[in-house]
């Protein structure tokens, strides 16, 4: 890609304020890196000691490995949902210039423009009062499932864009059927598009602490809640900052996953809350 | 050309309406089986519209399309012997070029060998051998027209409708398939409906032509009656350029009421003092050259006649010097030409009516 | 299957039907249901919910000042957050879209995605340790004089512009990516200078893009609870009013009604950003 | 109750003196017909006819037990922390259980009737008895209840008429700590966080919870008698009024209102707060991480919390039930508990079992005369806890619209 060649004085400017950004965005994870190894059990500073007690411990955490699995099998249902509902929703979206257009794309937004404290409340209301049903990891998953259509549909969305139209019409002119051309030419085109997506909704469920406060019920942790939880307990958040470190560490591989399967890094990311 | 037996294609009342945009409005038409029927018009014309609706893309408004004996009007495009080449090929990108051709073959679940087969086949009509392999990232503008040609023609399907298929290429690419297209349909005998905004691509290759405008056809015809013969102002202008004498021009030169068109290349331009005298067949006018251009093969200079018309004369760059022809800028012409070349068009067309009798 | 085909209405029909069941019914459901919760009443005795229609809960809003003064302290700070994360943002952006190479380019965008990945919690009790009396703030600024803010209002907006920062980077980001650069030869070379060029040229196109960021960061600010708890000293926002009447007083009802006031906020913020474009680009 | 944070509610738990509308104390035991006001459930309070358990039978296999988070620990937040499979091993029921993060959740969760055994706080317990959720507990059957501290038995909050509905678990009190190094001469009285915080300005903590209102009203009761303060948790809107405005002076010299452990630690460690209210499991944790801090019982006396191991009405594994219940209540069990929860057993033979020699010293396991200092946590209602039946006290809720006034 040709670069610009920005005036030198704003390129300068432009490159230490982006130097200093990137110190500011990764001094605190150093120090949640630090205090994993920090003998101080609140993480006091500076930093008595050092130690891999707590990494060791953190291994052997039921609960932290317990809540993992938990994360990720939400995460996953969420996602799987997200998958199916933003797919339909930008294809049913897809060429169509009906009156409620702007009203479905409002509709997708909504449920992350809203802050997760209202998601998470009208939830928690709709399944226990409303409808007297018991907190799970459903409900969870339901909560979850409906803010990270957006992501999907943004994803599948802009790769319709960049597709344009023909590759249906071409290939239901050749003699297949609308679920031959979805499965043969559709879906295949799609692909990158849905796995971006899905990457960007599994993150999103991965971590998402508000909303599932408020839809869990108290048996079903996930990570977040189980960091919750033991974050306040000294003899538990060292073990936590091991935990969250981890993921930092392990996050590239997702999101490297992401940024190559969309070809397009600005694609990639728009909507990677 | 005329077939016996049905037309390949019957399109009888044939509309289509947008909200308040009426694109294809009261169609009757008829194309021959193995004809190369082009459909010739202006953007928005509706000529796209009506191959979309040949192809089953979108339903009719109303009326009826067959295709052979079969009423196919609200089949779906997958159920209709027609194939498509579109205007962008729409190539699948995420299959190789075997693959891509192969498709048609492959959802019809044709067995294995058999499609290979066929595929190498219509790449070798195409003179894509050696290609299969390829990814469409990997070829160029030609070579996926091809491809998208052959992964129509591998299907045989009773019509290819091609929609502006060489309107991506460049000029000399597009002169050099516009021949390689005619030789293929010749070849393969399948009736070929070709939308094209490019009058010179449709005069080269076509059986017949029939002119879009505003959602009807102006004029249907073979490529010598539309060019000799215009039906209306409209044909005229759109194929090829036109000269028009009408109203008191046309009184006063022509001697009659009406309107008259006269192609560039049938007009002589004269010295002043070199101009013949008009007679029975001959008519002159003198005017004034306003422009010249000049065109390589030929030159064209737009005169200004006196009695108020401005027509272009086309003369070939032949032996002389066009110094001669630049020169004349500015100046004092005879022009000169055959009254048994000049067209009378009848009424300047009304878009209300229907245009001038279509060939029955 | 030929019908479906045929009549692009009921395509698009069946399409639609699934997501906006789920969007439109119970997503739209469980709002409608907060907003009937709130006006309902909560028995004093037993906690439970008294399906008696009342207009209590938007009264005491209304009347008990203190949720007036939360209420504009909360947009306060999410307005603050969203303009201090704007400013961060655009360098940052303008340097991955437009002067590092495409490599440099990847890696920035994992450096600032990869922090999304460490729980929000971890993070902000990374801050709470750097703004203590003897954290690292106070060292760093020490030497200019200056000292930790500590716990209150300020610390929690550094902290909320901390974590929401990569929301406003990567549509940003996005935005500038989608320029062409002959934009800035352009404007260039009708003899603008970069700033020049970057005011009137670049942040007016990438205007969307920031409003389509601060939607993230406003309503995440707007939200927020937890942060506010672990750095905010003695100050609370509207999430934790929200929170404190749905756990700890049990008082479902009052809280929903609480609850509508960022529902409105936000509905009103989305009603101007669609103005912008800003919506197509989240 | 100090509970998990996690669903930070932290509301609530505590001994109720609903019944009795006693002011204080609940050191007469056994001295139910002493009630008397008519507020609900307290006069002519008679529970459902629920029988009781005669004899043991066979151990069915399992119990399903609905436990606070901390309370019934089985090894899997932290392999080390395991008194659930002890429990199994030797009792042959496979424990199943469900943590829950509020007492309005387990009350819920208990009529479902799916759940043999609940520990219930204070606020819950009395619903618990007079919805006939949970059934007497037969205490001849319990071989460890004879050993719990005597101050804890036929308690208004868990028994009717001498009658006990379930066994007690552990209590605590809500303490006041102090940096000693920054803080002298060492505070005796709450007046060190209330009139004399300035002293401290910016460096006091709170508790926060609406809950809290009750340590101010505590500190009024003793200090300005005249407003006929009997109850921390039965304030009318006068005495709330006077309690908030001690809040709101108080609040001037806050720094941070704390709500988990972690947060208060630090900031004592780090000389951000000098002087707050606590846990002594806080405490005991901030002065092994070496902060110079004392936690103390104030001369007023304090607020506190005490929990009781309840069976449901409807168990269908009794005999598992109450072996959980006998288990729970065994020395052992009481001091890993304990320990873990950081509270004090109810069972003062756990003091033989605890890994820390100091432990039950430091949480006055049986010190009566200490416990009798602690007015436990109750959730306020209308009807006036303390008996009087002229005014309305106010309830919860109002604490709650108070709390978020006074934090502003």
């Amino acid at each position: 890609m040709p670069l610009v060649r920005l005036p030198a004085g704003l390129r300068v400017s432009v490159t230490v304020v982006t130097l200093v950004v990137l110190v500011v965005i990764y001094v605190p994870l150093l120090l949640v890196l630090l205090n994993s190894f920090n003998t101080d059990r609140t993480f006091g500073w500076p930093p008595p000691g050092y130690t891999t007690h707590w990494w060791s411990l953190a291994w052997h955490s039921e609960g932290a490995r317990d809540a993992l699995f938990t994360s990720v099998r939400v995460a996953l249902a969420a996602t799987a949902i997200a998958l199916v509902l933003g797919t339909l929703a930008a294809m049913g979206l897809r060429r169509t210039r009906f009156f409620g257009r702007n009203v479905v794309s409002l509709l997708i937004i909504l449920p992350i423009a809203l802050p997760g404290i209202v998601t998470g409340l009208a939830f928690q209301n709709g399944f226990r009062t409303i409808l007297g049903l018991q907190l799970s990891l459903w409900t969870i998953v339901i909560a979850h499932a409906t803010f990270c259509i957006v992501t999907v549909f943004n994803n599948v969305q802009a790769r319709f864009a960049r597709l344009g139209g023909n590759f249906e019409q071409a290939s239901m002119d050749l003699g297949a059927g609308p679920f031959t051309t979805f499965r043969l030419v559709t879906l295949p085109m799609l692909r990158s598009a849905l796995l971006a997506g899905g990457l960007l909704s599994f993150g999103l469920s991965f971590d998402e602490i508000v909303v599932t406060q408020f839809t869990a019920s108290s048996t079903d942790r996930t990570l977040p809640i189980w960091i919750f939880q033991n974050l306040f307990r000294p003899n538990a958040a060292p073990i936590v900052n091991c935990v969250a470190a981890a993921l930092v560490l392990f996050s590239v591989i997702p999101i490297y996953l992401a940024q190559r399967l969309s070809g397009d890094a600005a694609e990639a990311m728009t909507g990677a809350r | 050309m005329v077939g016996a037996g049905s037309p390949a294609i019957s399109v009888r009342g044939l509309s289509k309406h947008y909200d308040q945009v009426r694109a294809v409005h009261g169609l009757d038409l008829d194309i021959e089986d193995g004809e190369f029927f082009s459909m010739l018009g202006p953007s928005g014309s509706g000529k796209t519209t009506v191959l979309r609706l040949i192809a089953g893309f979108e339903p009719p408004t109303a009326g009826t399309i067959r295709l052979g004996d079969e009423d196919v009007t609200d089949r779906a495009p997958y159920d209709r012997d027609v194939n498509t080449v579109f205007q962008d090929y729409a190539i699948f990108p995420h299959m190789s070029v075997l693959q891509n051709v192969e498709y048609g073959l492959r959802v019809k679940r044709v067995a294995k060998p058999e499609r290979r087969r066929r595929a190498e086949e219509a790449l070798a009509t195409v003179r894509l051998e050696g290609y299969a392999a390829r990814r469409p990232h990997q070829l160029s503008g030609g070579q996926r027209q091809r491809v998208a040609l052959a992964r129509a023609l591998v299907n045989r399907p009773k019509v290819l409708l091609l929609d502006e298929p060489l309107g991506a290429l460049d000029l000399k690419l597009r002169r050099e398939m516009q021949v390689e297209l005619k030789e293929i349909q010749r070849e393969v005998g399948i009736t070929f409906v070709f939308v094209t905004h490019d009058q010179e691509e449709a005069l080269t290759m076509s059986d017949r032509i029939a002119v879009f405008n505003d959602g009807r056809i102006q004029q249907l015809a073979t490529p010598v009656e539309l060019y000799e013969q215009p039906a209306s102002a409209f044909v005229a202008g759109f194929v090829g350029t036109s000269n028009l004498l009408d109203g008191q021009v046309a009184k006063e030169l022509v001697g009659e009421d009406g309107t008259f068109v006269i192609r560039p290349e049938k007009l002589v331009m004269h010295a002043e003092d070199g101009a013949p005298a008009a007679d029975g067949n001959t008519a002159v006018a003198p005017g004034v050259v306003r422009e010249v251009v000049y065109l390589g093969a030929s030159t064209h200079s737009v005169v200004e006649l006196d009695a108020g018309a401005t027509l272009t004369v086309a003369h070939q760059n032949t032996d002389r010097s066009i110094d001669a022809a630049l020169e004349r800028r500015q100046q004092r012409v005879v022009l000169s030409w055959r009254r048994d070349h000049l067209v009378a068009l009848g009424r300047a067309p009304d878009p209300e009516t229907p245009s001038p009798e279509e060939e029955s | 299957m030929s019908l479906i085909s045929r009549r692009p209405g009921l395509r698009v029909g069946l399409l639609l039907t699934p997501p906006m069941l789920w969007l439109g019914v119970a997503y739209l459901g469980a709002l409608a249901a907060l907003l009937v919760t709130s006006l309902w009443a909560q028995n004093d005795f037993t906690g439970n919910i008294e399906r008696t229609w009342t207009l209590d809960n938007f009264r005491d809003l209304f009347t008990i000042e203190v949720y007036r003064t939360i209420t504009l302290r909360t947009i306060g700070i999410a307005t603050l957050v969203t303009v201090v994360d704007a400013l961060l943002a655009f360098p940052i952006a303008l340097f991955m879209a437009k002067v590092a190479s495409p490599r440099y380019q990847r890696l920035l965008v994992i450096a600032v995605l990869m922090p999304l990945w460490a729980s929000y919690l971890v993070k902000a009790y990374a801050w709470r340790g750097m703004l203590s009396s003897n954290g690292l703030v106070e060292s760093i600024a020490s030497p200019f004089g200056l000292g930790t803010p500590g716990y209150g209002l300020l610390a929690t907006t550094m902290t909320l512009a901390y974590l929401w920062l990569p929301y406003m980077i990567l549509p940003i980001y996005a935005g500038l990516e989608r320029l062409p650069n002959s934009l800035f030869e352009a404007s260039a070379d009708l003899g603008a200078g970069s700033w020049t060029t970057l005011r009137r040229v670049v942040l007016p196109m990438v205007f969307p893009a920031f409003v389509a960021g601060s939607i993230f960061t406003f309503s995440l600010s707007m939200g927020d609870y937890i942060a506010v708890k672990i750095v905010g000293g003695t100050s609370q926002l509207l999430g934790n009013v929200v929170y404190d009447n749905q756990g700890a007083a049990n008082n479902l009802p009052f809280a929903a009604a609480m609850a509508t006031i960022p529902i409105v906020v936000m509905l009103a913020y989305l009603a101007a950003a669609r103005r912008t474009g800003a919506l197509e680009q989240l | 109750m100090r509970r998990t944070p996690s669903r930070g509610i932290t509301v609530v738990a505590g001994a109720a003196v609903l019944l009795l509308g006693m002011a204080a104390c609940g050191t007469d035991s056994g001295d139910d017909d002493k009630s008397g006001g008519d507020n609900p459930g307290s006069e002519g309070f008679t529970p459902p006819d629920v029988p009781m358990l005669e004899s043991l039978g066979d151990p069915e296999g399992q119990v399903n037990i609905l436990a606070w988070p901390g309370y019934a620990e089985d090894g899997s937040t932290d392999e080390t922390v395991d008194w659930v499979t002890p429990f199994e091993e030797a009792s042959g029921c496979q424990a199943n259980v469900k943590p829950f993060g509020t007492s309005d959740e387990a009350v819920q969760l208990m009529k479902t009737g799916e759940y043999d055994v609940v520990s219930a706080s204070g606020d819950a317990t009395l619903r618990l008895i007079a919805a006939g959720d949970v059934a007497p507990v037969n205490t001849d059957l319990i071989e460890n209840y004879a050993d719990i501290s005597p101050f804890l038995k036929d308690q208004g909050y868990n028994s009717v008429d001498g009658q006990m509905y379930g066994v007690p678990h552990g209590w605590g009190a809500n303490l006041l700590m102090y940096d000693t190094e920054t803080v002298s001469p060492a505070p005796t009285s709450w007046a060190a966080v209330f009139d004399d915080a300035s002293q401290y300005a910016g460096k006091v903590t709170a508790y926060d919870s609406p809950i809290y209102i009750a340590d101010a009203a505590l500190y009024l009761m003793n200090t300005q008698p005249d407003l006929g303060i009997k109850d921390p948790y039965a304030l009318d809107e006068d005495q709330l009024a006077a309690a908030v405005e001690v809040l709101k002076a108080q609040k001037e010299n806050v720094s941070e209102y704390w709500s988990d452990y972690l947060k208060e630690i630090q900031a004592f460690k780090q000389g951000d707060t000098v002087i707050g209210t606590t846990w002594q499991v806080i405490a005991s944790l901030a002065q092994s991480e070496g902060a110079p801090v004392e936690a103390f019982l104030p001369d007023e006396g304090s607020t506190g919390w005490s929990d009781t191991w309840m069976i449901s009405s409807k168990s269908k594994n009794p005999n598992c039930a109450y072996a959980w219940m006998d288990y729970i209540a065994s020395p052992d069990a009481q001091a890993q508990v304990a320990e873990w929860f950081g509270e004090a057993p109810a069972n003062p033979k756990a003091c033989d079992s605890v890994t820390d020699d100091t432990f039950c010293e430091t949480y006055h396991v049986s010190d009566a005369d200490y416990a009798a200092q602690i007015h436990y946590w109750t959730t306020p209602i209308e009807q006036c806890l303390d008996g009087r039946t002229d005014v309305k006290c106010t309830d919860y809720g109002d604490w709650t619209t108070a709390w978020t006034e006074i934090k502003g």
